[in-house]
């Protein structure tokens, strides 16, 4: 098979730079907003792969969409607390920068 | 009566014991009382020293076989230690003498020690002294004994330093119990091997079996264990080099100086040899070291005798010497004659101890002889009894030092100990100068303006009297023509002595010739120009022998130079080294990791992240690269 | 399908319980919403009761989806004893914080997560409980919204709790692609002992998901800002509850699913505990903030517990499932005695616990006696804990049994600096600390137990060693 | 084969534009602009669902993420950045190590992931897919799917406790 | 009588008392310290009674009780005692009966000092009369933290400050019970997978330990060792202890001099020696070494120190240098020896500590250079620092010098050379020994010390309790050595076989 014809390998190496890319993010963004839909993008990187898998290991039992389902709930539930976290954080602070958020620290 | 005496002779330490305890816990607010207690106790131990020796003495028997009875002290496998009292002419003799030497010492010192207000104390530490002295002298066994010994040795610590307030009191009374730690070192050092080679340290079964050392060891360990069981008379019979203590003792009150340096603890090292002397027979080498030993010291100290000034220094050094005389005779084999002395020196310088007391009360503690003089005028019966005892001492027939002297001189010769002999000679002559410069500087001649001295009361002059009676005749039971002591008192087989009629003469020759020096040196040349001349001409020799051989200087400068400063060095060791670097510095160390690990936590949430994900890394890497194989080989795990 | 719904029953309880207590708060008036706490903790200790019922109905629901075994049922009622001690100790610092509804619903729901995790038999459903738990635990973090700290805080559990489940996730999810089941006996049975390159990237991922639940070093940085930001009933929970709920289904996954490559990473876990072990106490000797120190010590405590893991056999569990009941009860004290002391004073730092024992010797002597007991002080059940966690390493591990037993001597360090503030210092106010009933009950109820495990360990034991069993039935 | 072709080709065109787009996420410096482009990057990823035969998730992919999600992430911004939105997507310090890191895990996942040797049933995916997804949902994984209910009422709850304006 | 469990209430004794004082008003210090006194009297009473009750020709253990605690670990909660751990029973409450009137003046915060110090008592209690190792690690730490609080709070500072020597002391010792515990959990494993069934009473660990290898046997010694050596101030792990008794209140100082440090040489003895003879043969000249090390090391660093406490801190670790010494020389005698001398010390530490705690009371200070003359103002205290001082350097008549005695003869026979340097410790203990007691009771009496008055009432008891046993236990040296004899001789029997050293001689 040529290394073009799509197969499985393709799809879990896109996960694996979506999930990179999303966790550069993570890492160097200072926008608490910013981090948060970064992380939606490392999720999303684990759907590709569940509904690649789902497709190509169990293509009838669904597990791995249904798994991909509850993962996007999980997810929609994260942002919103989230984001109600930072509203909240940004009324004590007047900021999102997430440098300035080192009271806690040592 | 004596028959209940020789069986119950546990009586004869236990009534001071109890004595001691009795004014310890009752009757210690009460002066005369306690002192009675006291008297009382050592009295009523004399009487059944008396009835033990009396029964001892008529009877031959004892001379094959003592009579032993003794109890479990504590006992385990492979090591059984009893208690016991053993009763032989020895013993007998030894009891004797010291109950009557320390009854006539307690009664001194009624008067003695009148209005100190320690005087329940003393008469308390006293008789726990004489106890411990006599249960020495009783002992079976040699656990039983050392354990006496020591005792002995605390009294002493404690009586030296009666005067506890006095910096001086204190000090030589550490230095005592020191001195004799050291040389208790080698004593238990030699108990201890005697214990490991032949099992047991009962005397009796003891002397059975070292008579058949072969079957239990060699020659070279008897040789040692001889050696260090005499390490421990060095110390507490102030013998060369662990004499330094003795004159020191001097500190403690009077009669203390008394019943240590006469009747009790100093002879206790010769008593002790003359009880081992088994060991010692066997061990010739062993012999020849206490006899030279004994001799050199005895004329060691006779030398510093002669330069010294303080009265009760004096007798010290005297003291020294005389047992280095005992000790002589023990080592050229003579038990006989070594005890002789200590019986005949118990009299004689118990009597001059206590007369010297007696001066040292009228004349308010001033114990120097050079400023003293004429004091017999004032004080007759302390003066004429000082003189018995100097007579007694220098070797003057028909008093009781002669007579000893004499044997011992005897022995030496005939045993073959001619270089000996020539220093016991020699020492005897010292002995009669540097006693009767003493004498006269003190008794004669003019006296002191400043003195204002008065006879002492009878509770003190009547024991002196009575000594003195003992000094002129305690000899007479050992005379060459009438040998009653070498029938009872030997070792093996009894020492008879013909009377060897040139050591007599050589030796009261010599006596003579030393008072006469002394006489002409103190009496005839009143202004002492001659002595004064002497000392300057000899002044290194003066100053050397004044300043009694520097031994002092040199242990103290060991003492304060060597092992204080090893202490130090060790302390600092230990404060700066072991727990300053190892312990304090692991401890720093782990506080100095936990500083360091915490600002990593920098309170940024993405350095978080960051440090999550290199752990993650370093996951996979180590599960990559580890397999099971590798990493149990590294740090030991998967099965 | 036949469903055995009296298997749910604990669960069942609890949600329902957790909606009625939300329900109730917009009914009953501001002023009364206190009973709403003595709701909750006799709703907890029913849902006990329930639990306890459980003991010997076993079973599985939906073709091993949810395993109720005597292991899931042990844990959640550590989860409810935890539940229960939390709730009852901080019902006054509660009060002054106010919404007590949401506030005792979270908790039970947070708790509902937890046992929903102990009997996850697939990748999904712990997943969901995972989430459902952090989650809670998030809004409880953040639940003092106008303090700065705890808002800090909630923003950074947040955001790297979602990092690490997206981790976790793809860790799952790689051991799905490669088993094609999600059903944790069936990923065991599918998994053979040769590891192909992604399930050791989805091993790694694993542990560091779930080693970031349980604050296993270097996954534990969140845990000391967390711990000390958050609400300290809040902290406390998510000492305990979190973290055991965390060991649970960390065993179940590591244990279950992955006993074929156990010898791959049982090293790791070796290597995680000591390392977590090591900066756990080390980091705290410095500490100046309780909170922060009982964080830190938390952290050591979670390399303590991992040592079970390592082996991967029954005793093993055995020392984890009863090291965890016992830290339960020595973290509640030491917290509800910072919460306690918080609201008489308003302040966490070490320094300002002087004079605690005269005070209230309660409340010092509690303080001592829990921190003890986690570092492992006999006669205290910490000890008998490192005990059955250590005898199980001992024979290949002994390194390890070397650093953890040294360590937890290095701990006591720090836990006796606090004790020597309480009790060597002179309090700045005298005045005595009144403690409310239901506090001093806690208090008492942790020391007790404590105390009592400690010394008489023999039913737990027992308990725990039938628990254990129940693992691979 | 032909079908295949085309599933190859809608597979680089989709994943070019998620990656495309998840890179402008990242290295954007407006926050909006940034959000846009994650819509951009969900229905892109919808897409691709659909090359996976699964159109319900792509269906809630678009729904849920690209709408709900981005416009709730969007209001958020709106709520908290009220000046100018030019500089508010910055990166910090660490950016430098982050890129490092990244680096190695890309290596590393990517690696490991590519060199595996994955099965394939080469089953076809039933047409069914809501139903199917339905039937689990409600009977198999029915406790899974209580407890996301759950989870969303806490979220709900949660989100409104933490956001509610303080009093006083 | 017959099934009374005596130990049982021994142990609780003190116990029941801190739980009363607990209900006791603080200020109510009287009452308080009635109540101590009387815990620890009725302990004491009841440990003199089964000394005495103790049936030596029977040996072995008895006062037995056994209770199934732990299954799975196979722990019975197993107490009773025989000839070794009977003196060390009766030492512990003897000195907690004397330490409780020698805090009879402390007036901060009396009801915890008290309460601390019975549950202080009771664990070191525990410890001996344990028979299983399980339990015996119970009470084995149970004393540390009461003993860390009671140093910081009533302690003293002097060249370390309290706070510090508090915790040395705590984690110091813990340190070593980390390595200790390892050895023990080893051990256990080691034994179950030997025996099939875990048993963690002494017997039986001991029963099957004789089949592990060498290897085992040494190696897991060794780690005892350190844990009980270091306990014991086995030289160079010894620098907690004179810190730690320097900022030690005295109770404390007394109870840790006393009897806690002797926890280790009873788990060396009982524990170790017991259970892995053949480590101990190993390890014996090891152990010997060190012991003669920490005789003449902490001996000569007694002489160079200046605080009274430091000096008698020194001392006990040169003490415990027979001890060690004692045990390394693995027969009867030695061992014999090594416990009494163990019970020796421990009444001398204590009588020590107790008087210097009263000298400290009245002169608030314990530098001795601004000491000294003592002995004419406060003749009892005077009294009672001399028979300290003097069992210190052992003197016959007074308890230690028996104890000494064997173990010289036991390490003479083994080790020669290297015990005569112990030997010759004796010199200098008598040198530090008297060095204090001259400069500190003797010479010229200090005006500044007229005013203070001499102890009296309950502060006699230590010096009357103790100075009994320590004039007692040496004239009737056979009352303790029976009743330990009776103890080592079956031990060592038992393990003979693996120490294959000649018997007795």
């Amino acid at each position: 098979m040529l290394p073009l014809t799509v197969g499985l390998t393709h799809y879990v190496v896109l996960s694996a730079l979506l999930f990179a890319i999303g966790l550069f993010g993570v890492l160097s963004k200072r926008n608490a907003v910013a981090v948060l839909i970064c992380i939606e993008l490392m999720l999303n990187a684990v759907n590709i792969n569940l509904i690649a898998f789902s497709k190509y290991i169990t293509p009838t039992l669904f597990i791995g969409q249904l798994f991909a389902v509850f993962v996007i709930t999980v997810a929609a539930a994260e942002v919103g607390v989230g984001l109600a976290i930072i509203i909240a954080i940004y009324r004590n602070r007047l900021s999102v920068n997430l440098d300035d958020f080192d009271w806690l620290k040592w | 009566m004596v028959e209940f005496a020789l069986y119950n002779a546990w009586l004869v330490p236990l009534l001071p014991a109890l004595a001691f305890l009795a004014i310890i816990f009752l009757t210690r607010p009460w002066p005369m009382l306690s002192a009675l207690v006291a008297v009382g106790g050592i009295v009523a131990s004399f009487v059944v020293s008396a009835l033990v020796a009396y029964g001892v003495f008529t009877n031959p028997e004892f001379l094959e076989k003592p009579l032993v009875y003794a109890v479990r002290w504590f006992s385990m496998p492979g090591l059984n230690v009893d208690v016991g009292i053993q009763v032989d002419p020895v013993s007998a003799m030894m009891i004797f003498m010291v109950t009557m030497v320390a009854s006539l010492i307690f009664i001194y010192a009624i008067g003695y020690m009148k209005g100190d207000p320690g005087f329940s104390v003393f008469f308390s530490y006293v008789s726990l002294f004489a106890a411990s002295m006599l249960l020495l002298a009783l002992s079976s066994n040699l656990v039983e004994m050392f354990v006496a010994w020591e005792l002995v040795g605390l009294c002493s610590y404690l009586l030296i330093g009666f005067y506890s307030y006095k910096i001086s009191a204190r000090e030589a009374a550490k230095k005592a119990f020191i001195t004799c730690r050291v040389a208790d070192f080698g004593l238990l050092l030699g108990l201890l091997a005697l214990q490991i080679v032949f099992g047991t340290l009962n005397l009796v079964e003891l002397s059975d079996k070292v008579a058949h050392y072969e079957k239990y060891t060699t020659f070279g360990v008897l040789t040692l264990i001889a050696v260090l069981v005499f390490i421990g008379p060095i110390g507490k019979s102030g013998q060369f080099p662990l004499h330094v203590w003795l004159p020191d003792a001097m500190e403690g009150p009077t009669p203390v100086s008394a019943l240590i340096h006469a009747a009790t603890m100093v002879v206790a090292g010769v008593y002790l040899v003359a009880r081992t002397v088994f060991i010692f027979a066997k061990v010739p080498a062993a012999m020849e070291l206490v006899a030279v030993v004994g001799a050199f010291t005895a004329l060691f100290a006779a030398t510093i005798a002669v330069t010294q000034r303080e009265i009760k220094r004096i007798l010290a050094y005297s003291t020294v010497s005389q047992i280095g005389y005992m000790m002589l005779g023990l080592g050229v084999g003579s038990m006989t004659a070594g005890l002789f002395h200590m019986w005949t020196h118990a009299f004689f310088k118990a009597l001059m101890f206590l007369a010297a007391g007696s001066v040292l009360h009228a004349l308010h503690h001033k114990a120097d002889i050079w400023e003293m003089g004429g004091l017999i005028r004032k004080m007759p019966v302390t003066g004429w009894t000082f003189v018995v005892g100097g007579l007694a001492i220098a070797g003057i027939p028909p008093f009781a030092g002669f007579w000893s002297k004499d044997e011992i001189l005897v022995a030496a010769l005939e045993s073959g100990h001619y270089v000996l002999f020539v220093m016991a000679a020699f020492t005897a002559f010292l002995t009669a100068f540097y006693m009767w410069r003493l004498i006269f500087l003190t008794f004669f001649g003019e006296e002191n303006p400043a003195n204002h001295p008065h006879e002492s009361p009878p509770v003190m002059t009547v024991p002196l009297v009575i000594l003195a009676f003992l000094s002129a005749v305690g000899g007479l039971v050992g005379t060459p023509w009438a040998p009653v002591w070498s029938q009872w008192i030997f070792f093996e087989h009894p020492h008879h002595v013909e009377p060897n009629y040139w050591v007599m003469i050589g030796s009261v020759v010599l006596a003579a010739a030393g008072i006469y020096l002394a006489y002409q040196l103190y009496v005839v040349d009143k202004a002492k120009v001659k002595v004064k001349e002497l000392a300057e001409r000899y002044r290194h020799i003066y100053t050397i022998l004044y300043n009694k051989y520097y031994i002092d200087e040199i242990y103290l400068w060991f003492n304060h130079t060597i092992i204080d400063g090893a202490a130090k060095l060790i302390y600092l060791f230990d404060i700066y080294i072991i727990d300053g670097v190892i312990v304090n510095g692991l401890a720093y160390l782990t506080g100095l990791s936990g500083e360091s690990l915490r600002v990593l936590n920098t309170g940024r949430l993405q350095n978080y992240a960051l440090v999550f994900f290199l752990g993650v890394l370093a996951l996979v890497v180590l599960l990559a690269f580890t397999g099971p194989s590798s990493a149990s080989l590294t740090l030991g795990g998967v099965k | 399908m036949n469903v055995n719904l009296s298997l749910l029953a604990p669960e069942l309880f609890i949600s329902a319980l957790g909606l009625a207590v939300l329900i109730l708060g917009l009914i009953v008036p501001k002023d009364s919403r206190h009973g709403l706490g003595w709701l909750t903790v006799f709703g907890l200790l029913l849902g006990m009761g329930i639990t306890m019922a459980g003991w010997e109905n076993q079973g599985t629901l939906y073709g091993g989806l949810f395993v109720v075994d005597q292991y899931a049922v042990f844990f959640k009622l550590t989860f409810l004893v935890a539940a229960f001690l939390v709730v009852l100790g901080s019902m006054r610092y509660v009060d002054m914080m106010g919404d007590q509804s949401e506030y005792y619903s979270m908790i039970l729901f947070a708790t509902l997560g937890m046992m929903v995790l102990a009997s996850a038999g697939d990748f999904m459903t712990l997943y969901l409980g995972l989430e459902l738990m952090t989650i809670a635990f998030i809004v409880l973090v953040c639940f003092r919204r106008n303090d700065v700290k705890s808002v800090e805080a909630g923003i950074k559990y947040l955001l790297l709790a979602g990092v690490s489940s997206a981790v976790l996730l793809y860790g799952l999810s790689l051991v799905y692609g490669l088993t094609g089941t999600v059903v944790i006996g069936e990923v065991g049975r599918a998994l053979t002992a040769r590891p192909v390159p992604a399930l050791i990237l989805g091993l790694a991922m694993l542990l560091a998901g779930l080693g970031f639940k349980v604050s296993a070093v270097p996954f534990h940085m969140w845990t000391p800002d967390v711990y000390e930001g958050a609400p300290t009933p809040v902290t406390a929970f998510l000492a305990v509850g979190s973290k055991a709920a965390s060991f649970a289904v960390l065993l179940r996954v590591f244990i279950g699913a992955l006993p074929a490559v156990w010898a791959h990473w049982a090293m790791l876990v070796a290597v995680l505990a000591a390392v977590t072990i090591i900066v756990g106490n080390l980091v705290a000797i410095p500490q100046t903030n309780i909170k922060r120190l009982l964080a830190y010590s938390s952290i050591a405590q979670a390399g303590y517990i991992l040592v079970g893991l390592i082996t991967a056999t029954g005793p093993g569990i055995k020392a984890v499932m009863f090291y965890a009941f016992l830290y339960v009860f020595a973290t509640v004290g030491a917290f509800t005695v910072v919460t306690q002391y918080y609201s008489v004073t308003g302040s966490d730092e070490i320094k300002d616990y002087a004079g605690l024992s005269q005070r209230s010797p309660l409340m010092a002597a509690v303080m001592v006696i829990c921190m003890l007991s986690m570092a492992g002080i006999p006669p205290l059940a910490g000890f008998v804990g490192k005990f059955y966690l250590f005898k199980t390493i001992i024979n290949d591990y002994l390194w390890l049994a070397f650093i953890g037993l040294i360590m937890s001597m290095v701990s006591v360090y720090y836990y006796l600096k606090v004790a020597l503030v309480m009790y060597r210092d002179e309090p700045a106010d005298p005045a005595p600390i009144q403690l409310s009933a239901p506090v001093a009950l806690t208090l008492l109820i942790a020391m007790i137990v404590t105390i009592v495990l400690g010394v008489y360990p023999g039913p737990l034991s027992e308990a725990t060693n039938v628990a254990a069993q129940s693992f691979w039935r | 084969m032909d079908n295949g072709l085309w599933l190859s080709l809608a597979f680089y065109l989709l994943a070019a534009t998620i990656l495309g787009s998840a890179f402008l996420v990242v290295l954007l410096r407006n926050i909006v602009h940034s959000v846009l482009w994650l819509a951009v990057c969900f229905v892109s990823l919808a897409g691709l669902y659909l090359t996976l035969d699964a159109d319900f998730l792509a269906a809630i992919q678009v729904l849920i993420y690209a709408g709900a999600v981005c416009i709730m992430v969007v209001f958020g911004i709106m709520l908290i950045q009220r000046a100018d939105m030019k500089q508010t997507n910055l990166f910090n310090k660490q950016t430098k190590a982050a890129a490092g890191v990244v680096a190695l895990v890309l290596a590393v996942t990517g690696y490991l992931s590519a060199v595996t040797q994955w099965g394939n049933a080469k089953t076809p995916v039933p047409k069914e897919t809501v139903g199917s997804l339905a039937e689990l949902m409600l009977t198999k994984y029915v406790i899974p799917f209580e407890v996301a209910a759950i989870l969303l009422l806490v979220a709900l709850v949660g989100a409104i406790i933490i956001a509610k304006e303080v009093k006083g | 009588m017959e099934n009374f469990p005596v130990l049982l209430t021994i142990l609780l004794s003190p116990v029941v008392a801190a739980i009363i004082m607990a209900f006791i008003p603080r200020e109510e210090h009287l009452l308080i310290k009635c109540v101590a006194a009387t815990g620890t009297f009725i302990s004491m009473a009841l440990s003199l009674y089964v000394f005495f009750a103790y049936d030596q020709s029977l040996g072995g253990l008895q006062f037995v009780q056994r209770i199934p605690w732990i299954s799975d670990l196979g722990v019975t909660f197993y107490l009773g005692v025989d000839g070794i751990s009977l003196p060390m029973l009766l030492l512990t409450n003897l000195l907690g009966f004397s330490a409780v009137f020698s805090s009879w003046n402390v007036n901060h915060r009396p009801r915890d000092f008290f309460i601390l110090f019975m549950l202080l008592v009771t664990g070191v209690m525990g410890t001996f009369v344990a028979q299983d190792l399980f339990i015996f690690l119970l009470f084995y730490e149970v004393v540390v933290i009461p003993i860390y609080i009671l140093v910081i709070i009533w302690g003293s500072t002097k060249r370390v400050t309290k706070e510090y020597a508090g915790m040395k002391l705590t984690i110091y010792l813990l340190i070593g019970s980390a390595f200790l515990l390892v050895g023990v959990i080893a051990l256990f494993m080691k034994t179950t997978a030997i025996q099939g069934a875990p048993d963690m009473s002494f017997e039986g660990l001991a029963r099957a330990a004789r089949y592990l290898s060498e290897f085992d046997q040494k190696w897991l010694f060794a780690l005892m060792l350190f844990g009980f050596g270091s306990l014991l101030s086995m030289w160079p792990f010894h620098s907690w202890s004179p810190d730690g008794y320097a900022g030690a209140p005295t109770a404390v100082s007394m109870i840790h001099a006393g009897v806690l440090k002797k926890i280790g040489g009873y788990g060396l003895i009982r524990i170790a020696l017991y259970i892995l003879p053949a480590g101990a043969k190993f390890w014996a000249p090891v152990i010997a070494f060190l012991g003669v090390c920490g005789v003449a090391y902490a001996a000569l660093a007694a002489l160079a120190q200046k605080d009274l406490k430091y000096i008698v801190g020194y001392s006990s670790v040169s003490h415990m240098g027979y001890v060690l010494l004692a045990v390394a020389s693995l027969n009867v005698i030695g061992v014999n020896g090594a416990v009494a001398n163990m019970f020796a010390h421990g009444i001398m530490a204590a009588l020590f500590f107790s008087t210097i705690g009263f000298i400290y009371e009245k002169t608030h200070t314990r530098w001795i250079p601004d000491l000294g003359g003592l002995a004419r103002q406060v003749p009892r205290i005077a009294v009672a620092f001399m028979l300290a001082a003097l069992a210190s350097l052992g003197l016959p008549g007074l308890i230690s010098f028996v104890p000494e005695f064997t173990i010289f003869i036991a390490a003479f026979k083994v080790y020669g050379g290297l015990a005569v340097v112990a030997i010759a410790g004796i010199i200098i203990t008598a040198l530090y020994a008297l060095r204090a007691g001259a400069n500190t009771l003797f010479g010229p009496p200090r005006p500044e010390f007229n005013h203070l008055r001499d102890i009296r009432g309950p502060e006699m008891v230590p010096l009357v309790v103790l100075g009994t046993v320590l004039v007692v236990g040496g004239l009737f040296p056979f009352l303790l050595f029976d009743v330990i004899n009776s103890g080592v001789v079956p031990l060592m029997s038992q393990i003979g076989g693996a120490l294959k050293i000649g018997g007795a001689f």
